[in-house]
């Protein structure tokens, strides 16, 4: 029944292909003996990497005998799986639990095939061998399943992701946050709420002696002639009425009611009147 | 919002997807390098066919995956281009194989599950190294004693395997057939278990309480 | 040393070009992608002017740089190109809000002068934010010992505010009643400013300056 021809049928997945029929049971070597069971030595150590396992080891008998999984003969099925743990065994392979727990599972469906029936069981007693073969079938189908997983054009081995650099005027956009101008205007209302709070005279007097100022100043220029910007200062008053006269000055240029000129770097700023307030 | 006509859209759709460092969704490009133009779905999907039939003929193909569309190099050409890095791809062990193939095709799943079906433990390393390539993930825990975690693929997983979908995946067929055929049967054996039955799911149920 | 047909160079160096990290040279290229063919100088310089002709009205180019060739994007897409990498910059703090509107409403206002009002040291990350949104500017020095930067509100404030002038910005009692209306539990705080008020400012700022 197994010969090299149907060993080379194997697929491609299947461990032993290597034909060195030469095996060690109970220390002696064998050859060709049985000659389904061939497992070159160098396999032995990796039997049970090779065989993802009872389900694989027994698929792989049931394919090796191209027996029907439906019509499992589970009697010589069940020798040959013996002898592979055997051979494990024999080789003090640290045998896998799993194996010696299918081993048990099989000498259990034998010991219920060879139970005479009676008659009256028929109908409701399930053939001892389905859950076997239903999970048999099921592992099958995650092998072959495995196998197209395998097959399928993957990053890295067989495609590789494209990249192409960016131009180096690519540069990462920032999503700035939105602010509405009640926000802006109710954080103006908190902070000098909160001023008043804390020291009310200094603020309030500032404020209103900067307003005071520009309304002075303005006095004190007209929109003929030019009048020395350091005229505007009143030394005697300090740093903080020098501070206040600035300000105002600065505020009165913002908005063009005064116009300041300068004839060259260094020399003295004079500021007269601005333009638009004569056209008024 | 601005017009752009459709030799610009196309340019700068083709650049985005060429600078992206993953696949790039429509949804993403109307809210990036779009988001200052006018552009229906259907110019959108008129420039992406053109610059698919654009690259049929060279060495990079515009695909579409899980997550959206990316270039990528023509597999035939795997040979030679993966000689541009020292290290090869790596290989998965059958074992891991197995075990990404039943999350994929069976999921949501538990470890325990998918070491009754493959009849052997799961090593804590398959499924953690499953985990970091970001391939798997836990999408929640079965309400059964010990609460064992459901593992499910991710878009990456599919992304890698260059699959749109998980009905994209290979011989579904495969499992379809078996669940046609098998699922009766199975809770035949589930409505009367036998001793052997009660061996394997408590053997089952110890596995997953040692997780 | 295989042949290898005009088409197939192409194919294959335009995907190394695009798989690789980074710019690929020609001697890189021989050594690798075409180490098992026969490629003279001349032919690979070729396909490398054809890869140039073809992408000259792509979105990109292939250009070539000190280390070699690479595929890089159009130019004139970068301001699209770079909404891919855009993020959200956080929402301005109380203390960036109070900073504004001093500078708005009372400009121009050195550091210290908004420091006085608000009762605690302005961060300059506050400072920096507004002058990069292109908000506020200097305008001048104040004549004071260390000549403090006096800050105003630019062009751009005004825009983004749509106002027209300085003179449109609504004095603070338009929005005060509504502001009771709004939010009394914080207008109560804010009245007594507490040892708490302090301790929320101080922890802005330490946040700020660590952005």
């Amino acid at each position: 029944m197994t010969d090299v021809e149907n060993a080379s049928e194997l697929t491609a997945a299947d461990p032993v292909q290597q034909p060195l029929p030469l095996a060690f049971i109970h220390g002696e070597a064998l050859i060709e003996k049985p000659q389904d069971l061939y497992i070159p030595p160098d396999a032995l150590e990796v039997i049970l990497e090779t065989f993802e396992g009872p389900l694989d080891l027994l698929l792989y008998l049931i394919r090796k005998q191209k027996f029907d999984i439906t019509a499992l003969p589970v009697a010589d099925i069940t020798a040959q799986y013996m002898e592979y743990v055997e051979v494990m065994k024999s080789l003090k392979l640290e045998l896998a639990a799993e194996y010696l727990l299918m081993a048990a599972i099989l000498a259990e469906i034998k010991s219920r095939l060879l139970l005479p029936r009676r008659s009256d069981e028929d109908d409701d007693e399930e053939d001892p061998r389905a859950e076997l073969i239903r999970r048999l079938r099921e592992y099958e189908a995650v092998k072959v399943a495995a196998q197209s997983l395998d097959e399928q054009p993957r990053l890295e081995r067989d495609i590789f992701a494209v990249k192409a650099d960016v131009a180096d005027s690519v540069s990462p956009i920032r999503i700035e946050p939105d602010v509405s101008l009640q926000e802006l205007v109710l954080a103006f209302g908190h902070a000098m709420k909160r001023a008043a709070a804390f020291e009310h005279h200094t603020i309030e007097r500032e404020v209103l002696s900067t307003r005071e100022r520009m309304s002075q100043i303005l006095s004190m220029v007209n929109s003929q002639t030019y009048t020395p910007l350091d005229a505007l200062f009143t030394p005697e008053e300090g740093r903080g009425g020098v501070v206040v006269s600035f300000l105002a000055i600065l505020e009165l240029v913002k908005e063009q009611l005064l116009l300041c000129v300068q004839a060259g770097p260094y020399s003295r700023i004079h500021v007269k009147l601005g333009q638009h307030e004569e056209n008024q | 919002m601005k017009k752009i006509n459709k030799e610009q859209l196309k340019q700068l759709v083709e650049a985005a997807l060429f600078v992206a460092d993953s696949p790039v969704s429509k949804v993403t490009l109307k809210e990036t390098v779009l988001s200052d133009f006018q552009v229906s779905e259907r110019a959108l999907n008129d420039v992406l066919k053109t610059l698919m039939l654009d690259y049929q003929p060279r060495g990079i193909q515009l695909v579409e995956v899980a997550s959206g569309y990316r270039f990528q190099s023509l597999d035939s050409l795997s040979p030679w281009l993966s000689k541009m890095w020292q290290e090869s791809a790596p290989r998965y062990s059958r074992a891991m194989l197995e075990t990404l193939a039943l999350i994929a095709y069976r999921q949501p799943i538990t470890r325990g599950e998918i070491e009754a079906v493959r009849g052997v433990a799961v090593s804590s390393n398959i499924v953690r190294t499953l985990t970091e390539r970001n391939w798997i993930k836990v999408v929640g825990h079965k309400e059964v004693p010990g609460r064992p975690a459901l593992y499910a693929t991710t878009r990456q997983f599919l992304d890698y395997f260059s699959l749109k979908s998980l009905a994209d995946l290979p011989s579904s067929d495969v499992f379809e057939a078996l669940d046609d055929q098998t699922q009766p049967p199975a809770t035949a054996t589930l409505d009367a278990p036998s001793e052997d039955d009660r061996a394997i799911e408590t053997a089952e149920q110890k596995r997953e309480e040692n997780e």
